[in-house]
C-alpha cells in the first residue's frame, strides 16, 4: 500500500520533472561549468600545463599558444589555482555538446607592448 | 458475407490499431505521470512503430519473421472473430495460436535469451489458459451456447453471474499485458535479467510487426472485459477502461516475481475461484436473459 | 544438459559491466563465473607519471559513485605519510561529504535493486530524491557527482551559512521521502517475495568470506570502519553501525535504509558540532614511507595502502575497494538461486566493477 | 623506509610459513583484507593484510625470483581475486589458485602484458 | 466383392509376412512398397464396396473355427512357454488363468453358429489407418531399420517385418470382426505381436518391457473373456448385438453393463490407459516404426474402437459417466505427466495415452456429439501421431538422440523433417487441424459435466505446454548448419504422406464426417448430432469452428510474409550475447571470464519438481484403480 | 520526422568510472525524464538507434563496444559521453586504455564534461537526432568494424 499511496500522490500532483530544454534552470554559482582563458596576463609559464591532470592544457612556447582540450578536462580547476597570473577562471556555464571540431580552444597569445621600462 | 461485414472488417482493421495504438500511448503517459514524470507524447508508440519500420531488418535467422506474421494476423482474426460474434471456445483456441506463434518466433531466433523468455512464456500458457477456457465455459453455461451471440443480445449483464471469473481475468489480463508483476518474459523497457526476453532478436520491422500486434492484442484484450457488461455497451467499455487503469496502476505497484509463483497464484486462487464460479453456475442453472 | 548463458557485461539491468558466466539447471544457478577487466585502466601504475597530489583526481575517478570518500582517503592516507593533522574544520566537512555521498550512494543503489526486481516506479521515486542530494553536492562542492572536495592537506571547498541553511533544509525534507520508500521496500508483499530469504549468508560466513560494508553487517556483523579508532570524529558524532540479523538480501536493503538516517543524523551533528577555522594546512615536501588507510565507502570498507619514496610521484598505490572483498560472496550466493534472482543477488552486494578494477 | 607508519608487520621466511600462519590466523578469527605486492630487490614483496576487531595485521614475505607462491585461496576462499590479480599484473603465478584466471583476469591477449611488474 | 475384400484384407498381409520371411532382404523395399500399394488400394477398395455384414456359413466356419481354436491354443501356450522360459512368473500365472478361463469357455460356453464380420463406417476408418498409415510406416521402416540395427549390432529383420505384416492382418481382422470370440483372437494376437515387437531387442530392457506389455494386456485379455463368457449367458456373442440387446429395454441395459464394464476394462488396457500406461511407455524401447505402427495409430486405438463400438450399451448411464471421468482423468494426467518429460518417445506415448483418455472420456459422455467427437479424433490423432513417431525416429537418426533438448536447432540441419515434425506438433495443438477440431467438439460436448470438462480444460492446457516447448525447441535456429542427412524416398515419403494427409484430412473434415462419422454415430446411438458444415464451419448446436477460415488466414500469413522478406532490407547479424561474442565464429559462442569461446546453451523449463513422474504416476494409480472400480461396481448395480 | 521522435538509447559502459553511467540513467528518470522525447533505454541493440557510450575503451571492453556497435541497425548514431569517452580523459595514457571511443567506432557527437550534467546528455541525444534524420536520409550505412587479430582470443 506504500507505494500505492506514493504513485497516487505523484499523479495528483504536477510531475517533477524539469522541463529542460525548455525551460533551463540557472545553473548554481558554485557549479564548475568550464575554463576560461584570459590571454591578456599569460606569461606562457607552462604552470597550467605541468598541473593539469589529464594533460588537457598545451602550451607551446615557440609558436605562443595556448591550448585546451576541452573534451579532456575534468574542470578540476587545478590549473585554475595553480596559474601565477589568475588567467584562468572557471564558469558556471556547460561546455557545449558537439561534434569533434569543438574539441579544441586555441588562443594565440598575442605579444604584449612591451612595459613600462622602456619608457 | 455482406456489404456491412466487410464494412466492420475494414473498421476493425484500420480502428483497432489506433485504439490500441491510444491505449498504450495513455498507459505511458498515465504511467510516468504515476512515477512523477511527464511522460512521451500520447501517440508515442505510433512513432515507435513508424521508426521501427523504416530501421533496418536486422535477423538471425531468416524465418523469425514469419512467426511474427502469424502473431499478427491471428490476433486479428481473433479479434475479428470477436467482433463478429463467434464461437469464444474457437476464439480462445485461435488466440493460442496468435500467442504460441510469438513464443515459437522467441524460440526460434535461438538467443538465449529470448529461448528462456519463451519457457517462461509458456509456462504463462498454462496458467491463463484454463481461466480462459473456464470463462468460456461460464458464458455457454449461461446462455447455452459458446457463440457470442447471446451474450451480446442478453439483456442482462454477464458480470452479475460470474464475479469470482472476472476477479481471474483481471489477472489473466495483467499476464497478457506482459506487465509487472508478470514482466518475466518479456518487459517493455529491457531492464530485466532476459534483457527483452522473447523479442530480444527482433528489431525494427519485425518488431514492429509485433508492436502492432500488440495494438491489436489490448482491443482484443479489453474487448474480453467488454463481454462482462456486453449488455449495455457504454457500461462494458466503462469497466474495459477500468480494468486498463487498474493494471497500470498495479504495474506501478508491485515488483515483478517468478513465474513458477504465478502459476502457484493461478493454479490455487485462480482456478479455484474460476471454478468455484463454474460450480456455482451448475448448481444454480442461472441463465443469461 | 545444463543451460549456459553469458550476463553482462552489456546488459541493461546492470548500467555497469558486470559479466557473469552462468551454468543453470532446472532454473537454478549451479555455477557462475565472473568475468573481470572491462573496466580495468590501471590507475595504480599511473601514479608514475602524476605527482601525488594530481592522484587525487585520479582517485577519485575510480568511480564515480563514491568518488568523494576515495579522495578523502586517499589524502587523509598521503597526510598520514607526511604525518601532518589536518585542520578540524576541514575534518568535518570531508565528513559531511562523505555521508552526503552515502546518502546519494544508497539511494542510487535502492533504485537500482527496485529495478532488478522490476519494480520500475520505485526506481523512479529513489531516484528523484536522489536529486536533492545531488543538488546539495553540487552546491557544495562544484559537480553532481564527482567532488574533488578534498585535496592532500585540507579541503578545497568551505561552505557557507547559507549552503549549512540549505543542507539542513534539504534533510528535513529529505527523511520522510526515505521513510515513504523505506515503507515499500520493507512491506510491499512482491517486494518481500522477492527479497525475503534470498542470497543468505550466515554471519559467520559472511565474516570469512571477508565481505564488507552492508554486505557483512546484513548478517549481523556490526563491522563498520566508521567506528575505529583512524579516524575518532564520527564517535564524537555519535555514530553507531546499522546492523541486520537476516543476512539474506532484505537484511541488506534494510541496512542501507538505515544508514541513510545514519548519515543524515551524522551531517546534522557534524553541522551542529562544525568548528571554525582553517579548511587547509600547507602540505610541503615529498611523501617517504609507507601507510595505510582505511575508510567505509556505501560499499564497504575501501583500504589504501600509499607507499612514497621520497619524489614527487608516490611509489606504488594499492587500493582494496569493498566490491572487490565482496565479489567472492558471489559465488557463494549465486548457486542455488532462481535465474530471476540473478540481478537481485547481484546487485545487493551493490557491485561497482570501476572500484573493483580500478 | 618508515616502517613505523604501518604496524605489526611479521616477516615471513618461507612459503610453507606463510600457509601455517595464514591458517593460524583464520583459526584466531581473523579476516583477510588484502594482499599488497610491491617490486623489490629482483622479486616482488607480498604484504598480506589481515584484520581482527578493528586490528590490522601485516604478513610480509619476499618472493624470489621465479620463485612461484602458495596461493591462501584454499584458506581464504576471497583471496583468489587479488591473487589472480597480480597474476596478470606482476606476472607472478601462484599455484593452487581456486579459480585460476590464467592471467587473463584483467588483461586479454591484446592488452599490454605485466604492467607493473 | 465385399467378402473378398475382407478376406484379401487379412490374407494379403499374412502372405506378405510371410513372403518377408522368404525373400532375401534385397527385397524388402521393394516388398514394402508392393505392400504399401496393395494395402491402399485395398482399403480404399472396401470403402468404395460400401458397408455391410459379411457371414460366414458351413461349410467355411467349421474349417475357419477349428483355425481359430488352434490359434488361440497356439497363443495361449506360447506365452506360457516364453514365460517360461525368462522365468517371468506374474506374466505366467496370468497365462495360465488365461488357459483355463479358455478351457473354461471351450467346455461350458454355448457354440455359436456362423461368425461374422461385420463392415461398418468406423470399421473402414480403422481400416484406412491401419492400411494406409501402416503399410506407410512399414515402408518408412525399410528406410530406418538397416540403421537401426547397425547402431545395435542386431539382425532380425526378418522377425521384424514378419511379425509387422502379420500384425497388419490381425488388426485387420480385429477391426472387422463382429464375432466376439474371432475379435478375441485378434486381440491377443496383436498383444503378442506386440511382445514380440518390443522384445525385439533382445536386451534385458527390451524383453522387461515385452513381459510387462504382455502381462498388463493379458489382465485386460482376462477382462475381456470374461466379459465375453458373461455376454455369451444373455445370448450375445457379437460386438453388435451388445448393443441391440441392450436397447431392447432397461432390464437387458442392466444385464449387460457389468460385462460391457470389462470389456471397457480391457479396452482400458490395449490402450494404455491409467493404470495400465507403463506398458506403452515401455514399449517405447522399441524400434520408432513400431511405436509408430503399434503404439500409438493402430493398435492401442483397438482399444477406444471397442470402447466406442460399446457405446450404445452404456450411453446416457451413470457407466457411461464414469467412463467420461476416468478417461478425462487420463487425459489430464497423462498430459501432466508428459510436462515432465523430456524423451521425446515418451512425451508422444504420454500425448498418446492423454489423446486415448479424450477418445473414452467423448465416448463415455455418450451424446452424439460427443461420439462423432471420438471417432474422428481415432482418425486425426493416428494421422498426426505416426507423423510425430516416425519423425522422432528420423531425428534421432539425424542427430543421434531422443532427447528434445539435444533437437534444438534441427531447422537448420534437416528442414524438410524439421517442417514435417512441426506440422505434426501443430496438428496435435492447434487450429484447423483436424485434432484440435476433435477436441473442440468433445469440449463442446463434455461442458454438460463439469468434472469431465475442467479436466478436459486443464489437460488441454497442459498438452499446449509440453508441445509448444518442443516445437520451440526444434524450430529454434541454433545449431550451425552441419551433416545435412539424406533424403531417401522410402523415409521422406511416408512421411510427406502424412504431412500432407493431415493437411488433406483437416481440409475435408466435413465430407469426412459426413461419410464415415455421421452414419456411424447414426448406427450407434439412433440419433446423428446435428453438425452443418457450411461456409468452411463445422457446426454444432452449440458453436462453430470455422476452420477454413484459419486456413486463409495461415495462406495468408505465408503471403505476407514470402511479400515481405525483401521489403526490408535484411541484414544477417550474431546474437546478442551481451556484446562478448563474435560473428565469425560460432554465433552462439560468447567469451566468458577465462578469455575463451564458450557455447551457450539454453534448456527447457520441466517442472520434475512439480509434475515429476514418480509423484504424479502414484496419484494417477490410486485415483484411476478408484475410478475403475467405480465403473466396475456401477456394472454390478450398487 | 519518424526517428527524431522516437531514439531508443542503448548505454554501454565500456571502461568507464560510473560517474558518467549515472548521469545516463539520471536523464531518464522523472527529473530530467528523456521519455518526453520519446527515448526509451531498451536493453538489446537490436532494437536501439542511439548508442551511448561512456567511457574510455580498453582491451577487453573493445570487442563489447564493436560488437554491440556491429548489431545495431541501420541508420544509427553514437553518442561519446563524458571527457573519457571523448578523449580518453583522464585515462588517455593509462596501460590498458586504448583511448576514446572514436579510435574503435565512428562517433557522432560527443558531450564534454567529467562527469557531464544530465543536461548535457540531453543536448547530447538531441543533437543525435539530427545526425539520425540526416543518416535517414542519406542513407548512410555504419560499416561493419571486425575484431581484429589477438582480439579473437584463440580457444581453449
Ligand atoms: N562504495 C564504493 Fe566503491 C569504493 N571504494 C566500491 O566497491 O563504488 Ni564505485
Ligand atoms: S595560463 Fe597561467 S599557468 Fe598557464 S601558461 Fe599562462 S600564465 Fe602560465
Ligand atoms: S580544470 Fe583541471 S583538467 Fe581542466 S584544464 Fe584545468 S587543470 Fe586541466
Ligand atoms: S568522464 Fe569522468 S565521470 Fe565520465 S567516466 Fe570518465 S572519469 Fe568518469
Amino acid at each position: 500500500m506504500g507505494m500505492l499511496n506514493l504513485v497516487l500522490t505523484n499523479i495528483s500532483r504536477k510531475p517533477a520533472t524539469r522541463l529542460y530544454p525548455f525551460e533551463v534552470r540557472a545553473p548554481f554559482k558554485e557549479f564548475k561549468g568550464r575554463i576560461v582563458f584570459n590571454p591578456d596576463n599569460c606569461i606562457l609559464c607552462g604552470l597550467c600545463q605541468k598541473k593539469c591532470p589529464p594533460d588537457a592544457i598545451t602550451v607551446t612556447k615557440a609558436d605562443k599558444t595556448w591550448e585546451l582540450n576541452v573534451f579532456r578536462c575534468i574542470m578540476c580547476t587545478e590549473c585554475v589555482n595553480g596559474c601565477p597570473k589568475d588567467c584562468i577562471s572557471i564558469s558556471n556555464e556547460r561546455a557545449k555538446t558537439g561534434a569533434k571540431e569543438f574539441i579544441k580552444i586555441v588562443v594565440p597569445i598575442v605579444d604584449k607592448p612591451k612595459a613600462a621600462p622602456s619608457k | 458475407m455482406n456489404m456491412n461485414d466487410i464494412l466492420t472488417i475494414v473498421l476493425v482493421l484500420i480502428g483497432a490499431p489506433i485504439l490500441g495504438c491510444l491505449a498504450s500511448g495513455i498507459d505511458r503517459r498515465i504511467t510516468a505521470r504515476l512515477q512523477g514524470r511527464v511522460g512521451p507524447p500520447i501517440l508515442q508508440p505510433y512513432y515507435d512503430v513508424k521508426k521501427l519500420l523504416s530501421k533496418d531488418n536486422m535477423i538471425v535467422n531468416p524465418s523469425q519473421n514469419f512467426y511474427v506474421i502469424v502473431y499478427l494476423v491471428f490476433i486479428i482474426l481473433s479479434l475479428l472473430m470477436l467482433v463478429f460474434k463467434q464461437d469464444f471456445l474457437m476464439i480462445i483456441f485461435v488466440y493460442t495460436v496468435a500467442s504460441l506463434a510469438l513464443i515459437v518466433g522467441g524460440m526460434s531466433t535461438g538467443s538465449p535469451y529470448a529461448r528462456v523468455g519463451s519457457s517462461r512464456e509458456i509456462m504463462a500458457i498454462l496458467s491463463y489458459e484454463p481461466v480462459l477456457i473456464l470463462y468460456a465455459l461460464a458464458i455457454y453455461l449461461l446462455t447455452g451456447t459458446f457463440k457470442l451471440t447471446a451474450v451480446l443480445d442478453a439483456s442482462s449483464p454477464l458480470l452479475i453471474y460470474t464475479p469470482l471469473i472476472f476477479i481471474a481475468m483481471i489477472v489473466v489480463l495483467n499476464i497478457k499485458f506482459k506487465k509487472s508483476p508478470f514482466d518475466y518474459s518479456t518487459s517493455h523497457h529491457g531492464h530485466q535479467e532476459l534483457v527483452k526476453g522473447m523479442t530480444t532478436e527482433y528489431g525494427g520491422p519485425g518488431f514492429a510487426t509485433i508492436e502492432i500486434a500488440h495494438f491489436y492484442e489490448y482491443v482484443f484484450l479489453t474487448g474480453l472485459i467488454f463481454l462482462f457488461w456486453a449488455s449495455t455497451p457504454i457500461i462494458g467499455v466503462l469497466i474495459g477502461i477500468l480494468v486498463y487503469l487498474l493494471i497500470i496502476v498495479i504495474d506501478n505497484i508491485t515488483a515483478r516475481v517468478y513465474w513458477q509463483w504465478m502459476l502457484k497464484l493461478s493454479w490455487s486462487v485462480l482456478l479455484i475461484i474460476s471454478i468455484v464460479n463454474i460450480a456455482y453456475l451448475y448448481y444454480s442453472q442461472a441463465k443469461l436473459v | 544438459m545444463t543451460t549456459v548463458i553469458p550476463f553482462g557485461p552489456q546488459h541493461p539491468v546492470l548500467p555497469e559491466p558486470v559479466s557473469l558466466k552462468l551454468e543453470i539447471d532446472n532454473d537454478v544457478v549451479v555455477g557462475v563465473l565472473p568475468s573481470l577487466g572491462y573496466v580495468h585502466r590501471g590507475l595504480e601504475k599511473f601514479i608514475d607519471t602524476k605527482d601525488y597530489n594530481q592522484t587525487m583526481y585520479i582517485c577519485e575517478r575510480i568511480c564515480g559513485i563514491c568518488s568523494g570518500i576515495h579522495g578523502i582517503t586517499y589524502s587523509r592516507a598521503v597526510e598520514k605519510l607526511f604525518d601532518v593533522e589536518v585542520p578540524e574544520r576541514a575534518q568535518y566537512l570531508r565528513v559531511i561529504n562523505s555521508e552526503l555521498c552515502r546518502i546519494h550512494s544508497h539511494l542510487l543503489w535502492l533504485g537500482l535493486f527496485a529495478d532488478g526486481f522490476g519494480f520500475e516506479s520505485l526506481f523512479y521515486e529513489c531516484w528523484k530524491y536522489r536529486e536533492d542530494v545531488l543538488d546539495l553536492l553540487e552546491r557544495f562542492t562544484g559537480n553532481r557527482v564527482i567532488h574533488s572536495m578534498s585535496k592532500v592537506g585540507g579541503a578545497s571547498r568551505d561552505l557557507t551559512k547559507e549552503q549549512i541553511d540549505q543542507i539542513l533544509k534539504t534533510l528535513d525534507d529529505l527523511e520522510p521521502k526515505v521513510k515513504n520508500i523505506e515503507k515499500v521496500f520493507v512491506n510491499n508483499y512482491t517486494v518481500k517475495k522477492r527479497l525475503v530469504g534470498l542470497g543468505v549468508m550466515s554471519k559467520q560466513l559472511a565474516y570469512e568470506a571477508g565481505t564488507a560494508g552492508p554486505t557483512l553487517r546484513g548478517s549481523g556483523n556490526a563491522i563498520d570502519v566508521r567506528n575505529t579508532a583512524d579516524w575518532d570524529i564520527y564517535r564524537d558524532l555519535g555514530f553507531k553501525p546499522a546492523v541486520a540479523k537476516e543476512g539474506d538480501c532484505y537484511g541488506r536493503t534494510k541496512v542501507r535504509i538505515d544508514e541513510i538516517y545514519e548519515s543524515i543524523k551524522l551531517v546534522r551533528n557534524a553541522i551542529s558540532k562544525l568548528p571554525n577555522g582553517e579548511i587547509e594546512t600547507r602540505v610541503k615536501g615529498f611523501p617517504t614511507g609507507e601507510a595505510v588507510m582505511r575508510a567505509e565507502q556505501p560499499r564497504g570498507e575501501v583500504v589504501y595502502y600509499v607507499k612514497g619514496k621520497g619524489t614527487k610521484n608516490l611509489e606504488r598505490l594499492k587500493v582494496r575497494t569493498p566490491t572487490f572483498a565482496n565479489i567472492p560472496s558471489l559465488l557463494l550466493m549465486l548457486p542455488g538461486v532462481k535465474l530471476a534472482d540473478v540481478p537481485i543477488v547481484v546487485l545487493t552486494i551493490d557491485p561497482c566493477i570501476s572500484c573493483t578494477e580500478r | 623506509m618508515l616502517d613505523n607508519v604501518i604496524q605489526n608487520v611479521t616477516d615471513i621466511k618461507s612459503m610453507p610459513e606463510v600457509l601455517k600462519t595464514v591458517e593460524g590466523l583464520k583459526n584466531d578469527g581473523y579476516r583477510y583484507v588484502t594482499m599488497i605486492c610491491l617490486k623489490a630487490n629482483e622479486g616482488h614483496e607480498l604484504i598480506y593484510i589481515f584484520e581482527k576487531d578493528d586490528k590490522l595485521k601485516h604478513l610480509r614475505y619476499f618472493v624470489k625470483p621465479g620463485e612461484k607462491p602458495k596461493s591462501v585461496s584454499g584458506i581464504y576462499l576471497c583471496a583468489l581475486l587479488i591473487e589472480n590479480e597480480y597474476q596478470d599484473l606482476f606476472g607472478l603465478t601462484f599455484e593452487g589458485l581456486a579459480i585460476d584466471y590464467k592471467g587473463h583476469l584483467y588483461l586479454t591477449p591484446n592488452s599490454p602484458k605485466t604492467p607493473l611488474a | 466383392m465385399i467378402e473378398n475384400t475382407v478376406m484379401l484384407l487379412i490374407i494379403v498381409p499374412l502372405l506378405f509376412s510371410l513372403l518377408f520371411v522368404a525373400l532375401p532382404k534385397s527385397l524388402y523395399k521393394i516388398l514394402a512398397w508392393a505392400l504399401f500399394i496393395l494395402g491402399a488400394a485395398l482399403s480404399v477398395n472396401l470403402v468404395l464396396d460400401g458397408t455391410g455384414v459379411v457371414q460366414i456359413g458351413e461349410p467355411n466356419f467349421a474349417m475357419l473355427e477349428n483355425v481359430v481354436l488352434i490359434l488361440e491354443v497356439l497363443v495361449i501356450l506360447f506365452i506360457l512357454a516364453v514365460s517360461a522360459k525368462y522365468k517371468n512368473w506374474p506374466t505366467l500365472g496370468l497365462g495360465i488363468i488365461s488357459a483355463a478361463i479358455f478351457a473354461y469357455t471351450f467346455s461350458n460356453v454355448p457354440k455359436v453358429e456362423g461368425a461374422s464380420f461385420n463392415i461398418d463406417q468406423f470399421s473402414q476408418v480403422m481400416i484406412l489407418i491401419v492400411n494406409i498409415i501402416g503399410t506407410a510406416i512399414i515402408l518408412f521402416a525399410t528406410g530406418y531399420m538397416d540403421q537401426y540395427e547397425e547402431h545395435r549390432h542386431l539382425n532380425r529383420q526378418k522377425t521384424f517385418y514378419f511379425t509387422m505384416s502379420f500384425f497388419l492382418a490381425a488388426m485387420n481382422g480385429l477391426v472387422m470382426a463382429d464375432t466376439l470370440g474371432w475379435l478375441f483372437l485378434f486381440w491377443e494376437l496383436t498383444t503378442l505381436c506386440s511382445f514380440v515387437l518390443i522384445s525385439y531387442n533382445m536386451d534385458e530392457e527390451g524383453i522387461n518391457n515385452g513381459f510387462r506389455a504382455l502381462a498388463l494386456n493379458l489382465v485386460g485379455g482376462i477382462a475381456l473373456s470374461i466379459g465375453i463368457i458373461l455376454l455369451a449367458t444373455n445370448n450375445v456373442s457379437t460386438l453388435s448385438g451388445i448393443g441391440t440387446y441392450a436397447g431392447t429395454n432397461a432390464a437387458a441395459l442392466a444385464a449387460v453393463a457389468l460385462p460391457v464394464a470389462l470389456l471397457c476394462v480391457g479396452g482400458f488396457a490395449k490402450s494404455a490407459q491409467m493404470p495400465f500406461q507403463s506398458w506403452l511407455l515401455g514399449a517405447m524401447v522399441a524400434p520408432t516404426p513400431v511405436s509408430a505402427l503399434l503404439h500409438s495409430s493402430t493398435m492401442v486405438n483397438a482399444g477406444v474402437f471397442l470402447v466406442v463400438k460399446l457405446v450404445p450399451a452404456y450411453a446416457g448411464t451413470s457407466l457411461g459417466t464414469a467412463i467420461a471421468v476416468y478417461g478425462s482423468f487420463t487425459f489430464v494426467m497423462c498430459s501432466a505427466l508428459a510436462l515432465s518429460q523430456r524423451n521425446a518417445k515418451r512425451v508422444l506415448a504420454y500425448s498418446t495415452i492423454a489423446n486415448l483418455g479424450l477418445i473414452i472420456a467423448s465416448a463415455g459422455i455418450g451424446t452424439p456429439l460427443a461420439v462423432a467427437a471420438a471417432i474422428m479424433l481415432i482418425l486425426f490423432h493416428a494421422i498426426s501421431k505416426a507423423l510425430l513417431f516416425l519423425c522422432t525416429g528420423e531425428i534421432e537418426h539425424t542427430i543421434g538422440s531422443r532427447d528434445i533438448e539435444d533437437m534444438s536447432g534441427l531447422i537448420k540441419k534437416a528442414p524438410l523433417l524439421t517442417t514435417l515434425a512441426a506440422l505434426g506438433m501443430v496438428s496435435m495443438l492447434l487450429p484447423p487441424f483436424g485434432v484440435l477440431l476433435t477436441k473442440w467438439v468433445s469440449m463442446e460436448a463434455a461442458s454438460s459435466n463439469p468434472v469431465v470438462i475442467v479436466f478436459l480444460i486443464l489437460g488441454s492446457a497442459l498438452t499446449t505446454v509440453y508441445y509448444a516447448k518442443w516445437l520451440g525447441t526444434i524450430l529454434s535456429s541454433s545449431m550451425d548448419k552441419n551433416a545435412v542427412p539424406h533424403k531417401k524416398l522410402e523415409t521422406y515419403f511416408p512421411l510427406s504422406l502424412l504431412g500432407l494427409a493431415i493437411v488433406v484430412t483437416s481440409i475435408f473434415v466435413f465430407p469426412i464426417y459426413d461419410y464415415f462419422v455421421k452414419p456411424q454415430v447414426d448406427i450407434l446411438l439412433k440419433a446423428a448430432p446435428a453438425i452443418s458444415g457450411l461456409a468452411g464451419e463445422f457446426t454444432t448446436e452449440i458453436g462453430a469452428f470455422t476452420y477454413i477460415v484459419i486456413f486463409v488466414v495461415l495462406a495468408l500469413a505465408i503471403l505476407i510474409y514470402l511479400a515481405t522478406k525483401n521489403m526490408f532490407t535484411p541484414r544477417m547479424s550474431s546474437y546478442y550475447m551481451c556484446g562478448e561474442n563474435n560473428l565469425e565464429r560460432d554465433r552462439l559462442m560468447f567469451r566468458n571470464g577465462l578469455c575463451s569461446y564458450e557455447k551457450s546453451s539454453v534448456s527447457n523449463i520441466y517442472l520434475q519438481n512439480t509434475f515429476g513422474e514418480s509423484k504424479l504416476t502414484t496419484l494417477g494409480y490410486a485415483i484411476s484403480i478408484i475410478l475403475i472400480a467405480i465403473a466396475l461396481l456401477g456394472g454390478i448395480g450398487l | 520526422m519518424s526517428l527524431a521522435k522516437s531514439p531508443w538509447i542503448i548505454h554501454v559502459n565500456v571502461n568507464s568510472c560510473n560517474g558518467c553511467d549515472i548521469e545516463v540513467v539520471a536523464c531518464l528518470t522523472p527529473l530530467y525524464d528523456a521519455e518526453r522525447f520519446g527515448v526509451l533505454n531498451i536493453g538489446t541493440p537490436k532494437q536501439a538507434d542511439i548508442m551511448v557510450v561512456t567511457g574510455s575503451v580498453n582491451y577487453k571492453s573493445v570487442n563489447v563496444l564493436k560488437n554491440i556497435y556491429n548489431q545495431i541497425p541501420d541508420p544509427k548514431v553514437v553518442l561519446a559521453v563524458g571527457a573519457c569517452a571523448s578523449t580518453g580523459g583522464i585515462f588517455h595514457d593509462c596501460y590498458n586504455v586504448i583511448g576514446g571511443v572514436d579510435q574503435v567506432i565512428p562517433v557522432d557527437a560527443y558531450v564534454p564534461g567529467c562527469c557531464p550534467r544530465p543536461e548535457a546528455i540531453l543536448d547530447g541525444v538531441v543533437a543525435a537526432l539530427s545526425i539520425l534524420e540526416e543518416k535517414k536520409k542519406g542513407n548512410i550505412k555504419g560499416k561493419e568494424v571486425k575484431l581484429k587479430g589477438n582480439e579473437v582470443p584463440s580457444n581453449a
